[in-house]
């Protein structure tokens, strides 16, 4: 049996790669996914953490984050989708209107 | 005494019911608000006569007092009263105000109501700030007339521009906010030394309170003394002004619309002054005596730099400003004294300011109302057009620079008396002062009014008219009256410096014992340790 | 009446009051005559007063009044009060008897001028304050009185405001007077410290037993209330606004500058002279410095062409006389030529001024001579008064002067006697001078100048008679070497505690009737020299003074622009203070403090706009801020 | 193996509930209706609101947890709904001729502002972490939603693109902060955590922890704003619509601090010792930053932008305070801030006209000659922003530093009374637009309706009163204690 | 076993999920991605976690993905691949590093991190018993029914915003 270390390791990777991903893309569907990434590191934490524990709460919240990212990603994509009909692009580094 | 009439808080608060009754007049009825805002003043002197009238003058207990909850949670009261050292700023404050409001009838058109009103939340701040007797209620005040006077000098004052690190700006504006930023530098340092005596008087006694007159009980060691002092003296010493922290008071002074200026001068100033006597040196003595010298010394700068400075300025309200600079060095001087004459000295200094250097300023926007120009260069011949000004502007001027048998000189000497008992050399620097007051006031009275009208636009001024008159008569009065027969004032401030004075002394050696472990008893540390330990 | 002494100060009060509140419902023809009667009452409360000090018995001539408390102030307590003892009852009398003669003259003087009733205001103030001085309890009280002459004086001196020169030498009066009276402040504070009271007869009491003889203590106080002396009676260093106080009318010039305001140092030293006598080092220097002035001043009167500089000059000249008689003890003397001198410096100012009158203005003295024809009353009584100045006999000045040269001979030493004997020289020269230059002589009027000269309306002559007789008869109550003959002396003597002081240490040598008689017949030489060399110099040989002038060469430019002390002061005093002012107002104030402040607000300002770059609009640079934020929270969590 | 419901108590969710169901409502009456019912739509969300807000008074001081244990009932709850509640209906009162002027006036957005307000009441009520993450996400959607309600304008979806993004991203922060606090505690729920603590004493404080409150530090440091993790707000705040702004900057920040709080104080307050010295940074990061940047701003909406970061540093004072006397004083200042917040906002609805024209800050000149009513409300709204007294504004920074100073944090007092100076400076450069300098232009003529004028005076005498008699208030907030159950 | 499954899923997570932030096109992104979630599935799996794992496949892998797909195709975001070599390499780098950064603070801990093992309330034999997505269906429905109801709330609320962006009214 593993030890709890080997899965936060894995999640912290992951989430670390998700964030890097956040910083490195410049597609804000790109990045969007990257911050999936990020959720879903989370929730392999919650798992491990919650089978180390012999609980099922942690089952529960990744059900729950589940949710959420769904309703987070309806409404980005929307919001992603609003942006580019309006400018043609969904490059954010092209989108500084806002700024100072 | 306790009146069954709570006067002080009608003193305090008459004035803003006259401002709501302002706020409901029409806009364009310029007399109607002119002449509310004129009976609303008096009535509010008026009032403040009682006080006269009922103050004892035997003791040195705080009078008229008024006690009420106000945030009972914090243990915060609404607790007012008056001794000899108020009595007369809050007479000063009521009389100036009454005055201000009819020297503004003709000089101020456009939106008269506003600044009808502004004038008279000033007034409740203003006496408030002389009558709390609770530290919060007097913080709340001193912020609160800040605001009325930042729009009297912003929205009011006279219209030049002015480069501030390349930029154009209205220079009132400019002025305006200068005012208020130095101003709460000082108070906002303030603030938090007033909350770390509020914990500190807790740990002490277990009670949350602002109370002043509990403050005074309170036995607080040297070092944490001079913390908060120097936190206090910030605040009242920017406010005074004392050198260096007065550039903001030729700036105010000059760009604020003729009351404005009046009630700075008079009025505003004496809040850091009177600060000093009702909160600095009581409550911190040990401080205090330590500060003597250095204060004396910026306040001794403070007299000689405001009259040479005073003396090559071009515009006369920038003179008179900085002659304010120069005598509230005075005041200075004779508070950190510690001396009976010395204290009595600088708030009958206090006074004297408030009216020579008021009515200067009320001369001074008469005819800028005519002419709408301060420089002394546009001017010149002027007792010739108007000599019935020209005699005003005189006793002004000789009462500004401390001509016996006018009031300025009682004050003037009780300050170098009080001084010279205790340190000689800085009575001696001191006393050149007065030889500056004369040269800068009266070269520039010279060059107003003297020689021959070579400006063709002072040709036809017209000499004061009835109301002028009155507006600097009852002035005359005040100052002819302290002059030739100041006992009254003195006598009535006499067992309340007395008081003070020995209290001072009595607190600040036991302060001195108890670090020696020479006495009972130890001292309140708040939380169990030093608050000024940074954490 | 001596409970009443008030009533002194108080007339002209009234009538400073009356002039100033009613001023414009009076007509002008009876604001004279109220300005005048009011002094003329005090005068005659003042003889009153007198009368009944003479009943007292004479260690009883000192009677303090207190009116009402003024100032109370812990230990402080000055009352508003007068004293009325010997001094104070000469120098009331002086005041207010001149004071009376010279607003009369001023109604024939000042008739037709605009700001007539502002004239009479002014010189009805000037008068009160003077009688408050001398009749004043206590040094505070004083000092109201001594500030009060020089404010009078300022508003006189600036009378004709419109001309610049006028101005300037009102204000000059002022603020020099101010540099003078800086020192009596602190003489009387220090005097506070040490006796805790201002009073004068509890000051003088007290000072023998309290203070020690010759101390620091007293040679302080003395030093310093003469620095005040030295202002107010224009001695050197201070003497500089006098001349330019002649900008004034001229009766104020007689009154103020001649008779009454200036005298108010010798009084002053005089009034004090318990604590001078305690004080040798101060003696001497108000002994030097009388001395030296009354040369200095000579010597540049001698040079000056108008008549009422010269008369100045003399002024400050006889001045130092009196402080010389001061500086040696001889208190009463100096106090007897303040008397004299009153008579006829007053006397030759209002001559000057009914010439200037008859010349419509004229000055200078070139313009001027052989005006005895055309007014020989004004001619009489001007002639009288240099007599009197000159200390021929004998008129008062003789003896007067006299006293003080005897004094500064056997008290003083020889130096001082000779320097004294110099300027009584000079003064001989240029008084006779200006009577040469003025009356005799060829006419060098302007021609139509000299069409309308005229003698004086009998408002303005007939004061100059009655200072005529008195500085005829005035010497007469200080006759030397007769017993009982030198009354003012005696009379004075009760307040001249000093000399007792004095007297016990002194020498105590008594010196013969020859001495004092070779003593006088050398003065009386030397004055007579002067009158012929101002013959010589001005009647015989008129080109003489020019020759001479160029002979001189250097030295009579220096005198000429007398010594150029005006310049002297503008440039290490007046220039540098100005200066420094302006440097600290647009260097220091607007440049360093408000920079500093102001300062604050720009790096915050801009700090603000820099930060603001910070905010690109980029979202990655956003949560790259967030990731930095949790390495700092993670980071700190971990090792912190 | 029998198992049941927990006791519901529907009591302990009732505004919640109230204000759901209101939405409900209105989405469905929006959907079903025409124009006639639609314009009434903000008038039903607005008695929702109210009657939720009544429900908070009438639940006042009790005490009881609900739904097993993942929501109570306390008056910490009670108090920060009601400000929730009453930022909601301000907002609702400054949207409806808002959004009519706009041509944006959907019944969607009054049901987004009901959700909004429903997460920000669970945030409020919620004891388990998972349950405040649900409550701050379904404010979060929401708001996304309603950020971007301009969405045809450019600064429109930029703002809630911007919003979302990095919403999402910080999410991610606050998730992993709870994951971890669950590794290390074995709960989520505050009480469990709070007890693990107490009974492990010292060596309850495991790295994992330490980590995971790092992480909620992060998440909820995000939401309110604080430095470094603010730099999402000027943006977000200048494109979102003006109401929507002022109930961002009031009711967000209010839920946010409430979960916070309720964290922090109560659950992870004996690890005070190892988080306070980071706020410590983190307050003085978030005033000075704030405070300086927003004196460079020439956008309204910017600059108060900025000042609601320099004003979650203040209360990120008393955070670091902590305490009780701490914890009441940062209720009442988000009180005072909610009221003179949405007042200023109210004033900038007003003002902005259709298409939010006015709202750089040199278009304020001369509106206290035009409309002097609108420019003293404004003035009163910034001086007490600048915290004058007697002001509402100024009670709070009173109270808020007093509960500094008496843990002896003497010197981060004094660099937040040195930063309010510098606040000064911009709040008072309104005040000097309004009065003291002419219009350059004509200034259009303002449509005032009544709903905002309505609100404009309430937030006004509001601000004056909590400000002037603040006993009561304070009071209310001392007695707001969470109780964890 | 389990490691082997462990080192297997991880590794391809891993390495898929670098792809995701390494590969240039958008959908070869949504693609990496969707693989990575197969993989944590997986894990999900060796961890007995069988309810959440279905979930992930279905709804993140299935539902999700598919729409971040269907907005790929949609914006026809092709042109992305020639741009994408330009943009700020120093944010990228300092990004990068900051992100290794946090991993470089957590990792340690994790490892150094030794927790005892303990009892909890469903230990492996109890969750057999009935099952894993019995057990969590009951805890949703008793202990967590509140944020189950507020979810319902939450994707309502995600609905009506999505379909105020995505609708066009007059």
């Amino acid at each position: 049996m593993l030890s709890l270390s080997h899965y936060l390791v894995l999640a912290a990777a992951l989430f670390t790669i998700g964030a890097m991903g956040v910083f490195v893309r410049r597609n804000a569907i790109v990045i969007f996914m990257c911050i999936e990434l990020m959720l879903n590191a989370v929730n392999l934490t919650f798992i491990a953490v919650s089978r180390y524990l012999q609980a099922l709460d942690g089952q529960v919240f990744v059900f729950f984050v589940m949710t959420v990212a769904a309703a987070e990603v309806a409404v980005g994509l929307a919001i992603i989708v609003v942006v580019f009909r309006s400018r043609q692009t969904v490059r954010v580094d092209e989108i500084n209107l806002l700024k100072g | 005494m306790d009146h069954a009439f709570p006067v002080l808080s009608f003193i305090i608060f008459f004035p803003l019911v006259g401002a709501l009754a302002l706020v409901f007049t029409g806009k364009d009825q310029h007399r109607a608000l002119r002449s509310i805002a004129l009976v609303v003043t008096v009535v509010d002197f008026l009032a403040s006569l009682v006080l006269y009238r009922d103050f004892q003058t035997n003791t040195a207990a705080f009078q008229f007092l008024e006690r009420a909850e106000w945030i009972p949670s914090l243990g915060i009261t609404y607790s007012l009263g008056i001794d000899g050292i108020s009595l007369y700023l809050v007479l000063l404050t009521t009389l100036l105000t009454a005055i201000s409001v009819l020297a503004c009838w003709t000089d101020i058109q456009v939106k008269v109501k506003e600044f009808l009103v502004c004038l008279l939340f000033l007034e409740t701040g203003m006496i408030g700030v002389f009558c709390a007797l609770d530290l919060f209620l007097f913080y709340v005040f001193w912020e609160v007339m800040l605001i009325p006077m930042y729009l009297l000098i912003g929205i009011w004052g006279t219209p030049t521009m002015r480069r501030v690190f390349g930029r154009e700006m209205p220079a009132r504006v400019y002025s305006a906010i200068k005012f208020v930023i130095f101003t709460m530098v000082g108070s906002l340092l303030m603030l938090v030394a007033i909350l770390v005596l509020y914990f500190q008087y807790h740990s002490a006694t277990g009670v949350y309170t602002f109370d002043l007159l509990k403050y005074y009980e309170l036995n607080l060691p040297t070092h944490l003394q001079s913390w908060l002092f120097l936190a206090f003296f910030l605040a009242f010493a920017i406010k005074v002004p004392m050198w260096p922290f007065h550039t903001w008071l030729p700036d105010a002074h000059t760009e604020a619309p003729t009351v404005g200026s009046v009630l700075l001068a008079a009025v505003l100033l004496k809040m850091g002054t009177y600060g000093f006597l009702r909160y600095s040196m009581p409550l911190f003595p040990n401080a205090s005596m330590a500060a003597m010298g250095w204060i004396s010394v910026l306040a001794l700068i403070g007299i000689i730099y405001g009259a040479w400075v005073a003396m090559v300025q071009k515009d006369v309200k920038r003179l008179v400003a900085f002659s304010s600079v120069s005598h509230l060095g005075f005041v200075m001087l004779g508070m950190f004294a510690f001396t009976i004459q010395g204290v009595e000295g600088s708030i009958l200094q206090m006074i004297n300011h408030g009216l020579s250097t008021g009515a200067l300023f009320l001369v001074v926007g008469m005819i800028y109302e005519r002419r709408h120009t301060r420089l002394i260069a546009e001017y010149g011949g002027m007792a010739k057009v108007m000599p019935t000004y020209a005699t005003f502007f005189m006793i002004f001027t000789l009462s500004s620079i401390g001509l016996p048998g006018l009031n300025g000189f009682v004050g003037e000497f009780l300050v170098l008396l009080g001084t010279f008992l205790v340190n000689k050399p800085f009575a001696v620097v001191a006393a050149t002062g007065v030889i500056f007051a004369a040269v800068y006031m009266l070269w520039m009275y010279q060059r107003v009014f003297f020689g021959q009208v070579t400006n063709p636009k002072n040709l036809g001024l017209a000499d004061l008219n009835l109301r002028e008159v009155a507006v600097l008569l009852p002035l005359v009065v005040c100052i002819g009256w302290i002059g030739v027969y100041p006992k009254p004032f003195l006598q009535r401030m006499e067992p309340s410096v007395a008081h003070l004075l020995e209290k001072v002394r009595a607190k600040s050696s036991v302060v001195v014992q108890l670090e020696q472990g020479k006495a009972q008893g130890q001292f309140a540390w708040f939380a169990g340790q030093d608050p000024l330990q940074s954490r | 009446m001596i409970e009443h002494v008030w009533l002194i100060p108080l007339c002209p009060l009234v009538g400073f009051f009356i002039h100033g509140l009613l001023g414009r419902f009076t007509r002008p023809s009876v604001t004279g005559p109220i300005a005048s009667g009011a002094i003329g009452v005090s005068f005659l409360v003042a003889f009153l007063v007198f009368l009944e000090l003479l009943e007292l018995p004479a260690e009883k001539r000192s009677v303090s009044v207190n009116v009402f408390t003024w100032m109370l102030s812990g230990s402080l307590q000055v009352p508003v009060g007068f004293l009325v003892d010997p001094l104070s009852s000469v120098m009331m009398m002086v005041v207010s008897g001149v004071g009376c003669i010279i607003h009369v003259y001023s109604i024939g003087y000042m008739h037709g001028e605009v700001g007539y009733k502002r004239y009479f205001t002014y010189l009805n103030l000037f008068v009160f304050a003077m009688l408050t001085l001398v009749s004043a309890n206590n040094f505070l009280l004083m000092f109201v009185g001594w500030e009060g002459v020089g404010l009078c004086s300022y508003l006189l001196i600036g009378y004709y405001y419109e001309k610049k020169s006028a101005a300037d030498a009102g204000k000059k009066a002022f603020v020099v007077n101010r540099v003078g009276d800086f020192g009596f402040i602190l003489g009387m504070l220090l005097i506070f410290s040490a006796f805790g009271t201002l009073d004068y007869q509890e000051v003088f009491r007290r000072a023998p037993a309290e203070l020690a003889m010759g101390g620091a203590l007293v040679t302080a106080i003395t030093l310093l209330l003469f620095v005040g002396a030295t202002g107010k009676s224009a001695q050197l260093p201070l003497y500089t606004w006098l001349p330019d106080a002649m900008e004034g009318p001229t009766p104020v010039s007689a009154l103020i500058h001649a008779a009454t305001m200036v005298t108010a140092g010798v009084y002053m030293v005089a009034r004090c002279n318990v604590l001078y006598a305690m004080a040798p080092v101060s003696m001497g220097a108000v002994a030097v410095v009388g001395a030296l002035t009354a040369i200095f001043a000579a010597s540049i009167g001698m040079t000056q062409f108008d008549i009422k500089r010269v008369l100045a000059y003399s002024t400050i000249s006889q001045l130092g006389y009196m402080f010389l008689a001061c500086g040696v003890g001889a208190w009463a003397a100096g106090i007897f030529h303040l008397m004299t001198h009153a008579f006829f410096k007053a006397l030759l100012f209002m001559g000057a001024g009914s010439v200037m009158h008859a010349l419509a203005g004229e000055l200078d003295m070139r313009k001027m001579g052989s005006l005895r024809r055309h007014m020989p009353r004004t001619y009489a009584t001007y002639l009288i008064g240099t007599l009197a100045i000159a200390g021929i006999f004998p008129f008062a000045g003789f003896f007067s002067k006299d006293e003080i040269l005897f004094k500064a001979y056997t008290q003083g030493n020889i130096f001082l006697w000779l320097i004294g004997v110099t300027a009584a020289f000079m003064t001989s020269f240029y008084m006779f001078r200006t009577v040469f230059m003025t009356f005799h002589g060829e006419s060098r009027m302007d021609p139509h100048v000299e069409h309308h000269v005229h003698e004086s309306p009998p408002v303005m002559t007939v004061p100059l008679v009655i200072l005529a007789v008195l500085s005829v008869v005035g010497g007469f109550v200080g006759i030397p070497l007769i017993p009982g003959g030198n009354a003012i002396g005696d009379f004075l003597a009760p307040v001249m505690k000093g000399q007792e002081l004095l007297a016990g240490h002194a020498h105590g040598e008594h010196h013969s009737v020859g001495l004092e008689l070779g003593l006088m017949g050398v003065s009386l030489l030397i004055a007579l020299a002067g009158w012929w060399m101002a013959r010589t110099f001005y009647v015989q040989q008129p080109d003489l003074p020019r020759r001479a002038a160029e002979g001189l060469g250097g030295l009579y430019r220096l005198v000429f622009n007398k010594y150029w002390v005006d310049e002297l002061y503008d440039a290490i005093v007046v220039n540098p203070i100005v200066r420094i002012s302006v440097w600290l107002w647009q260097v220091f104030d607007d440049g360093i403090i408000d920079w500093i402040a102001n300062g604050f607000a720009l790096v915050t300002g801009q700090a603000g706009a820099m930060l603001r770059r910070v905010q690109t609009g980029l979202v990655q640079n956003y949560a790259l801020s967030i990731l930095v934020g949790v390495l700092f929270v993670l980071g700190y969590m971990l090792l912190g | 193996m029998s198992w049941s419901i927990p006791s519901v108590n529907l009591l302990s969710v009732g505004p919640h509930l109230i204000v759901c169901v209101t939405g409900l409502l209105v989405l469905s009456l929006g959907f079903l209706s025409r124009k006639p019912l639609g314009r009434l739509l903000p008038y039903l969300s607005l008695a929702g609101v109210l009657l939720a807000f009544l429900a908070v008074m009438g639940l006042w001081g009790r005490n009881e947890p609900g739904f097993g244990r993942m929501v109570v009932l306390d008056s910490f709850a009670l108090f920060f709904q009601a400000v929730v509640l009453l930022t909601a209906a301000v907002t609702v009162l400054i949207s409806m001729d808002y959004l009519v002027q706009e041509g944006a006036d959907h019944y969607e957005y009054y049901v987004l502002m009901l959700f909004a307000t429903f997460g920000m009441m669970m945030m409020a009520s919620a004891q388990e972490l998972i349950m405040i993450f649900l409550g701050l996400e379904t404010m979060s959607i929401s708001i996304y939603v309603l950020a971007g309600w301009r969405k045809e304008h450019p600064k429109g979806h930029e703002g809630a693109l911007k919003y979302l993004l990095l919403g999402a991203f910080s999410s991610a922060f606050l998730l992993y902060g709870i994951a971890l606090v669950y590794g290390a505690t074995g709960s989520t729920h505050l009480k469990d955590v709070a007890e693990f603590l107490a009974g492990r004493g010292s060596s309850g404080r495991t790295s994992l922890l330490l980590l995971g409150m790092g992480m909620l530090v992060v998440g909820f440091g995000f939401k309110v704003a604080s430095v470094p993790f603010h730099m999402w707000t000027p943006d977000v705040y200048e494109g979102a619509p003006s109401p929507i702004t002022g109930y961002m900057a009031a009711g967000v920040k209010a839920a946010a601090f409430a979960a916070f709080l309720r964290v922090f104080f109560y659950s992870l307050e004996s690890l005070q010792a190892d988080y306070s010295m980071a706020l410590w940074v983190l307050a003085v990061a978030t005033m000075s930053l704030g405070n300086v940047v927003a004196i460079a701003q020439e956008n309204i909406k910017r600059m108060l932008a900025y000042s609601s970061i320099a004003h979650a540093g203040y209360i990120l004072v008393g955070m670091v305070a902590g305490g009780e006397a701490a914890s009441a004083s940062i209720l009442y200042y988000v009180l005072a801030y909610a009221l003179m917040n949405m007042g200023a906002f109210a004033v900038v609805v007003l003002y902005g006209n259709k298409g939010e024209e006015n709202v750089l800050i040199e278009d304020y000149k001369g509106l206290g000659t035009r409309y002097p009513v609108l420019g003293a409300a404004m003035a009163l709204f910034m001086f007490s922003l600048a915290g004058l007294p007697p002001t509402a504004g100024f009670m709070g920074k009173f109270y808020v530093f007093s509960a500094a100073v008496a843990k002896g944090y003497v010197w981060l007092v004094v660099i937040a009374v040195l930063n309010s100076l510098v606040s000064v400076y911009y709040y008072f450069r309104v005040t000097i637009k309004i009065y003291m300098q002419p219009a350059e232009r004509e200034i259009q003529p303002v449509c005032f309706g009544a709903p905002a004028v309505v609100a404009v005076l309430l937030m006004a005498a509001g601000t004056l009163w909590v400000g002037a008699f603040p006993n009561s208030y304070l009071e209310l907030a001392r007695q707001a204690l969470p109780r964890l159950f | 076993m389990e490691a082997l499954f462990f080192y297997l899923f991880g590794g391809l997570a891993l390495v898929c999920s670098v792809l995701v932030v390494f590969l240039k096109k958008p959908v070869h992104n949504a693609v990496a991605l969707i693989f990575t979630f197969f993989c944590l599935a997986g894990l999900y799996l060796i961890l007995g976690a069988e309810f959440v794992a279905i979930i992930q496949v279905l709804v993140y892998a299935g539902a999700i993905m598919v729409l971040f797909l269907f907005v790929i195709m949609l914006l026809n975001l092709e042109e992305e691949e020639a741009i994408e070599g330009r943009g700020n390499r120093f944010r990228k780098w300092l990004g990068g590093f900051a992100a290794v950064l946090v991993f470089l603070l957590l990792a340690p801990v994790w490892v150094l991190q030794s927790l005892p093992a303990v009892k909890g309330t469903f230990p492996p034999e109890k969750v057999q018993e009935l099952g894993n997505t019995v057990w969590v269906a009951r805890l949703l429905f008793t202990d967590y029914l509140l944020p189950f109801e507020v979810a319902s709330v939450l994707l309502l609320a995600a609905i009506v915003g999505a379909v105020f962006f995505a609708m066009k009214r007059m």
